[in-house]
C-alpha cells in the first residue's frame, strides 16, 4: 500500500460518500447549457456539481444536500451524487449513462406536447461504452428527437485511459453508427464549446434532431474525494491543472484589452450566493425515523 | 368473493384491462402507451387489443427493443406529469433493463426527497405452464417485491384486473402490474375459467393491499396469488374446509386479512408460482410468525423448486405447483 | 379478435412453447457457418434450427430436445430455444442479444489461448437495438477479436418493420461508429453471403478484427408457431414467400447445366437422418423429480 | 469459532483474497480476473491489489464500461474452460447486467442438460455506513440469492474470505462473492476490527453451506451475516448470552447449525443489511418455521426498512441496524 495514502476516510466527516469534483470541466457546463432555458432538461452523471451550476440549479439547496441537511434539495436523502432541482429541468444519478434514457423521455415528451423544449444528457467519455447510453442513441435517432447528448472527454474513467476501452478515440465518432449527427471540440475551451452546442442545441429546438458533441475537458483532481491516483502519472496531473479553461478564458479576454479588474468584477457577478457548510439548515440529527418512512415513494402529484 | 354475482356481462382478463386502459387514455391525453409490438399486433397478449386503431401509433407506440431505453424514457416522460404505461413483455427480461426499474422509476421519488413522482406503470407477462422453458416462465414475484419504491400488483381475474389497473393508473407511484399469461383469455393459449368473470361496465378502484378472500373455510388458510388462487380453488374442492386468500398485491402487502384467517384456522399454506427460497412464501409465513406466533400451529409452503423452469412438459408440470400439490399440503398441515 | 384464429394452442401437443421457424433464412447460416470448423462458437438467437444446422449440431438429439426427450441435446430441460451442442461450439438463447457477450468471451478465449478460433454471433435485425450487442461492438473492437456478428434482417421483429424501430435502415452501418468493418448483403443468396463471410471469417481467423455482416433474408412464416400474424399484408408474405433462396439457388445452378436429377442427388446428400418425432427417444414421462432437482447446476468440470 | 486462535500472522480481508487469487493464479494459467480499474488501480475495493504487477494487464484485465459484455464475456470463457472471475465494481449495478448474470450465468448449465459448466467466480463489493446513498449502499442479498443457479457467498472475516474464496474459485459452478466494503480494510474506508483477523499461510477451502458459530450462547439465536456478524458479536457483549450465527452462504443455506442453535434457544433473532421484504430474515425464518415451529417461542427481524437508502448520515444510520438496535431485538425475544 506504499505510495497509496489517501487523504481521508470517505465514510467521515461533514460531506462523505464518493464525492466527485469537477474542477476543469466547466468549459463543457457552460458552453452547452448557456443555450438552456429552465424548462430545458438536463440528466447529470456523478460528476455534475458544475452541470448543475451552469444549468442554475438553487446553489444553497444544493449546498444544503451536499451537507445533508433537511433544507437540502433532496431533503438529504438524495446527497452530492443525486441532486434534483425540477424547478430548472436538472437530474442527477450515478450508475454510467442512467441518465440518457430519462432525457431521451423528456424530449419525447417535449415531441407529443408540441413543445420546443430540448433535453441534454451529459455523460464521461468512459461511459461512452454503456447499453443504456447506445439505446439511446438509437432512440432518439429513430424518433428525431430534441436531445443533445455531450461527452465530457477527460481522458480518464477512474484509472482507466480512453484507448484501453473505447473503440472508437473520436467518442462523436458513435453517431455514424446511429445515423445522427456527431460533432467533436477537440480543445477545451469555452466559446469553442459553446459555439458547437449553439448548433446542435438548435438543431434540436428547431425539430432537426439529436447530436451527440464529444468535449475535452480535464480532470485537474482526483476522481472521487479520498481516491489517491497512484495510477496516473503525476506529469499527467501537472498537464491536466495546466489546461485550466477558465484561465485561458481570462488570457483570451486580456487578448480583447479586458484588464484585470474588469475580470474581477465579472468574477464577482458569477453565482457567490451559496452558504458555507454551517450555515445550509439544520441537521438531520433528530431521529429521523417518521420521515424516513413516509414519503417512501408518494409525494401527492395532484391530477388535473 | 368481492365480484357481484349477478354480473352477466363476463370479460376476459385481457379485455378488462384494455377497457380500463382505453378508459383512461380518452380521459387523460397525456396517458400514453410504450411496448414492443403493442400497435400492429395488439400487443403479444392482447394487452393493447383494439387500442391502436382507437389511438393511433403516437399514443399506443411500438418501440426498439431497447427495454432500457423506453422503460427510461417512460420514467422521465412520467416525472414530466405524463401518465405512461410501459409494457415489459415478459417479466423474465427484466434483467436487460433492471437498472432503470430499480434504480430510477423506483427510486428517484425517494431519492429527490419526493420533489418527483413516477407516475407510471410497468406490465409484464408472466408465468408458465405452456413449455416455454427457462426464459419465458418465471414469475419472479419476489424479485420485485424485494426492492422498494415499487408497488407490486397481481391480478387472478377480470373483475380485479379491471379494478387493480383503473388504480395502477391513477397511482402517483410507480407499479408493476405482473398479468399471468394463461389468465389472459388469448388464442393461442387458453385459459381455465376461473378468470374469465363478470365486469361491470362503470370504472371502480380496488385499492392496494386488499388482498380479498376468494373462499371462505374454516380448517386451512391458502393465502396465493395470480393463476395459483385457480389452482387453490380447485384443491379446495377436495374436502378439507380451506380458506382461500388472493393477495392481490404484493406492496402493498395485507398483513390483517391473512393474519384473521390463520387466527381462525392455525393452519397456513402459502402457494406461488415464484421460486421457493427468499422470495414469496418465506415473507408470507414471516410475516405471521412475526405478528400471530402463537396461532400458528403448522406451515406448508408450495412453489417452484430452486431450479430454472425445464422445456419439458412433464418437468415443467412436475416444477410448477398443481392442484394436486396444494392438496398433499393442506393434508400435511391436519396431520 | 376477428381474424386473429391463431393456429393453435402452443401450450398443448408434441411441440409446445414459442417455436421459431427460420424457413427463408438459410443462406445466412449456410453462407456463414461453411467457413466455420466444429470449434468455432456460434450463438444463437431464438429463431436458430437453420443455423444449428449448418453449425453441424447433432441432428437426432436436435430434434429429440426439440420434442422434450431425455435423449435430446439438453436432456429436455433448454426446449427448442435453448439448444446446447459444446462439440460443434453451438449455444443458442432467446433473450435480445444475449449471446453477443458470450461470443465475445469466446474470441477472448481463443485470443488468449493464441488459437485461431473464430467466434459467430447471429442476431435478426430488430436486435440492433439492444444494449448487449451494442457493449460487444466495441467490446470486439477494443480488444480487436476474431468475432463475427450476423445481422439476418428479415423485415420484421415480429409485427415491427425494421425503419419503425432503428436508424440507420442499413445495420451493418453500426460498424461505423464502433471503428469496425462493416459489410451488408443486400439480396438473399447463399452465394454471395457466402463471399462476404469469408472475407469476414477470414479476417477474424487472420487476427484482423471482428465484422459486422447483415444479411438480408425472408421470414416465409409467421414469428412464432401459432402467431396469426395480423399485423402482415398477404402482399408481404407472398413476397417473402416467394424469394426463396433454395428456389433461387436451384435455377443458377440450373443455369449452370445442373439439371433436376443432379439436383436432387445432390438435395440427397443433405442432412437427412434426424428422426421423426416418435422415434427420439423416451419420453420425459416418468415422475422427472429426481432428475430435475440434481444436477441444478453442478456437472463435474474436472480440473487438470 | 472456526479461526485457530494462535495464529499470529493477521491480515486484512481484501488481503486474505488478493492472497488467494494470486496462489490459484499462479496455479492455473487459465485463470483471469476481469473488472473496471481492477489493473493500474488495484481495484477500488483493493481487490486486485499488486496482481497486475505479477501478472500483468492481459490477466488482470481493465474492461469497458460495459458490465453486460465483460461479464457475458467471463460466462463463455468459463464455458469454454477458462477460470474467470468478474467483478462488478458495486452489487447495485447488477440491474445494468443481470440478464448475462441470470440468465445466462446462472441458467446454461440447468438449461443445458449440464452440457456446460460455467466455473466462473462474480465479485461485487456491498453495503452502506459510508454515506454513499441510494445507489452505492445495499447489499441486495435476497436478490441474488433468490434466483436459481448461483451459489451466494458473503464473507465476514479474513479467514473465512480466504478459505470462501479458494472455494469459489475451485467450484465448477457459478459463484456470487459478496464482500462488504466495510470490511475490507481500504485506506478511505476504516475497518472495524473484527475482519482482520489470523489467516494461515497455506491454502484452505470453507465448504459453501457451513454456517459457522462465531459466538456460542444459549438464551438467544442471532442469525446474520456480513458487517452484522460484528455488530451483532458487539451486541452480544450486553448480557444475554446469545449465540452468534455467521451464515456464510446463503446458497447453499446451512439450515442444519441455524435449527440447532435454535432448538437450543427458542428465540430467533435474524439481522441483515438487506432490505426488510421479501429477503433474507423472511427465509431464514420461514426454513426454522417449516422444520422446527415447535422449537420457536419468539421471532424478531432486523433489516433495512424497505425504502431506498437515504444518503445523510443520521438517516443512513438510522436505516442500517446498529448493535442497539439488534440489543433491543434480542431483548424483545426475551419479553
Ligand atoms: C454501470 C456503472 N458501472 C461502473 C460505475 C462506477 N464508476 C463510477 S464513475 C466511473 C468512471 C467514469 O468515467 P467517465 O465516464 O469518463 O467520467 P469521469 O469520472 O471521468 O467524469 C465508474 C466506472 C458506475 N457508476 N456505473
Ligand atoms: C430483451 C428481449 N426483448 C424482447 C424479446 C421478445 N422477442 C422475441 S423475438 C422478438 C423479435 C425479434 O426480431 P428480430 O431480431 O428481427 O428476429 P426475427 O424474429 O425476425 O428472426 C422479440 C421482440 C426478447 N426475447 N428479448
Ligand atoms: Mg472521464
Ligand atoms: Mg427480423
Amino acid at each position: 500500500m506504499e505510495g497509496k495514502t489517501p487523504g481521508f476516510d470517505i465514510g467521515a466527516g461533514q460531506i462523505p460518500g464518493e464525492l466527485h469534483l469537477a474542477a476543469g470541466q466547466e468549459a463543457a457546463a457552460v458552453g452547452v447549457c448557456h443555450h438552456l432555458r429552465d424548462y430545458d432538461t438536463v440528466t447529470a452523471p456523478h460528476r455534475l456539481h458544475h452541470i448543475a451550476i451552469a444549468k442554475g440549479v438553487d446553489l444553497n439547496r444544493m449546498t444544503a444536500e451536499i451537507f445533508g441537511r433537511e433544507t437540502g434539495l433532496c431533503s438529504g436523502k438524495g446527497g452530492h451524487m443525486h441532486i434534483f432541482d425540477m424547478d430548472v429541468g436538472f437530474a442527477a444519478s450515478e450508475i454510467m449513462t442512467e441518465g440518457c434514457p430519462p432525457a431521451v423521455g423528456a424530449a419525447l415528451t417535449a415531441k407529443k406536447r408540441n413543445e420546443d423544449n430540448v433535453a441534454v444528457a451529459y455523460i464521461g467519455e468512459g461511459a461512452l461504452d454503456q447499453g443504456a447510453f447506445l439505446e439511446s442513441l438509437n432512440f432518439a435517432s429513430v424518433h428525431d428527437l430534441p436531445v443533445v447528448f455531450v461527452v465530457e472527454d477527460n481522458d480518464w474513467a477512474i484509472s482507466m485511459p480512453k484507448d484501453r476501452i473505447t473503440a472508437p478515440r473520436d467518442g462523436s465518432k458513435r453517431a455514424d453508427g446511429f445515423d445522427m449527427t456527431g460533432d467533436r471540440v477537440d480543445h477545451d475551451d469555452v466559446v469553442a464549446v459553446y459555439e458547437a452546442a449553439g448548433e446542435a442545441v438548435g438543431r434540436a429546438r428547431d425539430g432537426n434532431g439529436p447530436t451527440l458533441l464529444e468535449v475535452q475537458v480535464h480532470r485537474r483532481m482526483c476522481h472521487f474525494m479520498g481516491d489517491p491516483q497512484t495510477y496516473r502519472s503525476k506529469g499527467d496531473q501537472t498537464a491536466h491543472r495546466k489546461r485550466d479553461s477558465i484561465e485561458r478564458l481570462a488570457e483570451d479576454l486580456r487578448a480583447f484589452d479586458i484588464g484585470d479588474e474588469e475580470l474581477e468584477a465579472l468574477r464577482d457577478r458569477g453565482p457567490r450566493s451559496c452558504q458555507g457548510g454551517d450555515r445550509v439548515g439544520p441537521k438531520n440529527n433528530r431521529s429521523p425515523s417518521r420521515r424516513l418512512l413516509t414519503r417512501t415513494c408518494s409525494p401527492t402529484h395532484p391530477r388535473e | 368473493m368481492a365480484v357481484p354475482a349477478d354480473l352477466d356481462r363476463t370479460m376476459t382478463m385481457s379485455g378488462a384491462m384494455v377497457e380500463v386502459i382505453a378508459t383512461e387514455m380518452r380521459a387523460d391525453e397525456e396517458m400514453f402507451y410504450m411496448g414492443e409490438d403493442v400497435a400492429d399486433c395488439d400487443g403479444i397478449f392482447d394487452s393493447t387489443e383494439g387500442l391502436r386503431e382507437e389511438f393511433g401509433r403516437d399514443r399506443i407506440m411500438d418501440v426498439p427493443i431497447s427495454e432500457t431505453a423506453y422503460i427510461g424514457a417512460a420514467v422521465s416522460a412520467a416525472q414530466e406529469g405524463m401518465r405512461p404505461i410501459a409494457e415489459l413483455m415478459f417479466v423474465d427480461f427484466f434483467g436487460v433493463s433492471m437498472d432503470q426499474i430499480y434504480n430510477q422509476m423506483a427510486k428517484n421519488t425517494y431519492m429527490s426527497g419526493a420533489s418527483v413522482s413516477v407516475p407510471m406503470v410497468l406490465t409484464a407477462a408472466v408465468g408458465g405452464t405452456y413449455n416455454d422453458a427457462a426464459q419465458h416462465s418465471q414469475a419472479l414475484y419476489g424479485t420485485f417485491a424485494h426492492l422498494p419504491g415499487m408497488k407490486v400488483v397481481v391480478p387472478s381475474t377480470a373483475y380485479d384486473a379491471k379494478g387493480l389497473m383503473h388504480n395502477a393508473i391513477r397511482d402517483d407511484d410507480p407499479v408493476v402490474y405482473l398479468f399471468h399469461k394463461r389468465l389472459m383469455g388469448i388464442g393461442w393459449l387458453p385459459a381455465p375459467d376461473g378468470p374469465k368473470t363478470g365486469v361491470p361496465e362503470e370504472s371502480y378502484t380496488i385499492p392496494f393491499g386488499s388482498a380479498d378472500v376468494k373462499r371462505e373455510g374454516a380448517d386451512v388458510t391458502v393465502v396465493t396469488l395470480g393463476l395459483h388462487v385457480h389452482r387453490a380453488l380447485e384443491a379446495a374442492e377436495d374436502g378439507v374446509d380451506v380458506e382461500v386468500i388472493d393477495l392481490r398485491s404484493l406492496v402493498p402487502f395485507d398483513e390483517e386479512t391473512v393474519l384473521e384467517s390463520v387466527r381462525k384456522t392455525g393452519k397456513l399454506v402459502v402457494v406461488d408460482e415464484d421460486y421457493r427460497s427468499f422470495g414469496v412464501t418465506g415473507e408470507v409465513i414471516s410475516r405471521i410468525v412475526e405478528n400471530g406466533l402463537g396461532d400458528l400451529d403448522s406451515v406448508e409452503r408450495v412453489a417452484v423448486p430452486d431450479v430454472p423452469i425445464p422445456y419439458s412438459r412433464p418437468m415443467e408440470n412436475e416444477i410448477v405447483p398443481d392442484s394436486d400439490d396444494i392438496i398433499d399440503s393442506i393434508h400435511n398441515t391436519n396431520s
